[in-house]
């Protein structure tokens, strides 16, 4: 077992992801993305897929490379502000959106990825996402039942990972990439560095290797950076 | 507190204000959460001698200061996306964890921006109808989740209307949610019996807010004594 | 704010624990409980305690002390097969038992902290369990509906926290206790070290300080084993 | 490859012969749980050449042997409360995580004890009416949850009484959850078409398996083929 979820390349690695396919995806902004497995969709041309994923890149980097390339049919995200071509291809009706409050989304794929396929929560009560949803009373308050969401694959940026496919991420890279390896049929991991089973501490596991189908090895991250914040020492 | 780099500090003396009084509603001890845009400002604005941390719902607890310029790190953003550091002793945590934290109401106080609030604490900050919609983000979970939801936003619009309304006209993003309205003009609280003016801004008249004011609101009895205060 | 979460003495600590409280407790057999402030709680004496807890205890041992001295009103299980004491007390009708299945009970718990009412999940369905409890169908399968669960106080053990209140659990004794520390209005935790505020890895912080009111350093663990198994050499 | 303690392994013939048929369930690269009790003892069967990683629901992926007397860590346990180590790669998690891999379909396997196994796949396996209630335990999540759930069993009780019933007469621990139940006379799969026979156990004859099972089966036409191959 010790090696088969090593993949050769990018390519190998998501051979299988065809049209029509759905994917989770990592990240918050473009920090913590998964730029390699993306890249290399873009190259495969992938169509009408559906993207569950917190935002959609840029116009240039991230998811919006595959939008861009007309790759993406629909999208599940809270926040979407930083992307043009999304805005054109939303307004002219090619592109789907399912907006989704950020918690709820974070909440619906681990619920996903955790068997729950529906849960209750407070946010979005007497707001337009609560249309067409049903309500429910606990204690005389109103709470909204949200779905639990699966992808066929997941696509997840870890700092680094084991042969055994354990990962662990690095500051706030990590946000939706270990829900998102919970909820993916077949989650693919590209990561910084990969070390021998046991080098990872069994209490600092973030993502244990049941989660995780196939391990990559990338390099020379870009890690673009949005908003560049700085004092002058 | 977060050092801000020049240029950012150079708000409107309303936005400054809204600022500066938002900060006081900040106590030692507090777990945090500052929206994106002049929420965020108000960490500047919070007396040295008080320890709080401030939660970022991409998964931090404890966000520090801008860093220094070099070293940055891509790996390490708010959820406005600005690059940052940490403090001595933040957490990182997944974005579920980070929501549960918000949503199972574990976080003190909430400060965020607002387009429009009515007079039962309805708030609207996400979108308006006809322009592209960007997204809520965290913002409907942060309204239900936190202990004490704090609106910050400038009384009335550019074209002078009252963004403090008897009903919101935009879709909301919470329905009576608002614990606190902290505009330019006053601040009002949102009670089970209604919306009660507690504070004028500094040179403000009741008269003013009355009529930028679309709300009806009552006038707390102590309402002057916080203007003798100042 | 530093070390206004540190406590004097697990007397000071449990002081506001009244009766008829209701109390989330961690641990998985004798593995991992807050060994220490059980032991206090005995002393106080506090009655009508509805206690959840994934066991209780042995006879003089844990949550068993509390059961000795007729402190717990109502236990909410999964499996509490190692007590003779409770055996008497339940089919003397002195203590109520809600059985729940060990998966459920972790997951009420944890949706308790994240302000989730409601869940769904198939776990029960067709059995005793089951009863009166409402059920939904979500693409053709049933699953039963489950509460979240709050805790007037949690009661934790970890072994090392910050002067924050950031906990790191060790080995198989994490178990139920980063899920009782989201859970509980007031979660006291029982340590073997405090650290300062930093010393701890944030990347490898299990429970952020957030969940954390009251620390308190415990010595001299007794830490019984239930089952010895060894090997010998 | 648990090492079990002297004693442990001295068991009843029919139970090893339950535990050495249950461990060819298992193959290589497999997420496995293994019940308490005799699914235990499943583990000291698997082929040294496979490499499984096995699941405690107390958190803990990556069971190892029992610890050499003297080394025993009362942090480290497993489901049956047994002092334990691990393997190298193992990781830790809370209860939480641990069903989110269970429930979530993310076990290959599960192997558990049965009290009695219906026609229709039933299991019951936690409680018997009058006698005191442990409690289910993870029971009733893995039998859920795992994407294979094996029960073992004897096959007849100590009264000579079949424990493959038409219907349970026990309170279920799952409904139509069972996919297949190894006995020690033979071997069954349920599918939708109803209760398959899909092998004896060696020296078992057909007939002594229907005079011993109450629920009604089919035989797979493969049947003796696979009695040959032994």
């Amino acid at each position: 077992m010790k090696n088969s979820k090593l993949m050769n390349s990018f390519k190998e690695a998501i051979s299988d992801i065809n049209d029509g396919a759905t994917l989770i995806v990592g990240g918050f902004g473009l920090c913590g993305i998964p730029e390699k497995t993306i890249q290399a969709l873009k190259e495969k041309g992938t169509k009408n897929l559906t993207v569950v994923s917190n935002n959609c890149g840029v116009d240039d980097w991230g998811l919006g490379l595959l939008l861009a390339n007309k790759q993406i049919k629909k999208m599940i995200s809270s926040y979407v502000g930083e992307n043009k071509i999304f805005e054109q291809q939303f307004l002219s009706g090619e592109l789907e959106v399912e907006l989704t409050p950020q918690g709820t989304l974070a909440e619906r794929i681990r619920a996903g990825g955790a068997g729950i396929p529906g849960f209750y929560t407070a946010t979005g009560v007497g707001t337009p996402i609560a249309e067409g949803k049903e309500v429910k009373e606990f204690d005389g308050k109103t709470y909204l039942l949200e779905r639990g969401i699966v992808g066929d694959f997941a696509l997840v940026k870890a700092w680094k990972a084991d042969t055994l496919g354990n990962l662990v991420y690095h500051k706030t890279a990590r946000n939706f990439n270990p829900l998102a390896a919970m909820a993916g049929r077949i989650t693919i991991a590209e990561v910084e560095e990969i070390v021998e089973a046991g080098e990872l501490q069994p209490d600092e596991i973030h993502t244990p290797g049941i989660y995780v189908q196939r391990i990559l090895l990338g390099t020379d991250y870009q890690k673009r950076i949005e908003k560049r914040t700085v004092v002058h020492a | 507190m977060l050092n801000l780099p020049k240029g950012a500090v150079n708000m409107k003396d309303t936005r400054l204000t809204i600022v500066k009084r938002a900060a006081q509603e900040i106590k030692d001890g507090m777990y945090v959460n500052l929206g994106i845009g002049m929420p965020t400002l108000v960490a500047n604005e919070i007396p040295a001698d008080i320890n709080v941390l401030l939660q970022s719902e991409n998964g931090l607890l404890g966000i520090g200061p801008y860093p220094i310029a070099g070293q940055e790190d891509p790996d390490l953003i708010n959820a406005g996306k600005e690059t940052i550091t940490t403090v001595p002793g933040a957490s990182f945590f997944d974005s579920a964890e980070s929501f549960a934290m918000i949503r199972g109401g574990h976080i003190d106080i909430s400060i965020l921006g607002g387009m429009e609030v009515s007079e039962n604490g309805d708030l609207a900050n996400w979108m308006i109808p006809g322009k592209m919609v960007k997204g809520m983000g965290g913002a409907m979970d942060l309204v239900h989740g936190s202990k004490r939801v704090i609106v910050i936003m400038e009384h009335v619009n550019k074209q002078g209307k009252s963004k403090v309304k008897k009903v919101c006209s935009l879709p909301l993003t919470g329905q009576r949610v608002v614990d606190r309205l902290i505009t330019d003009l006053a601040v009002f609280d949102f009670t089970p019996e209604g919306m009660i003016l507690i504070e004028t801004q500094e040179g403000v008249s009741l008269e003013e807010v009355k009529a930028k004011t679309d709300a009806s609101f009552m006038i707390s009895p102590s309402l002057i004594l916080v203007e003798q205060v100042k």
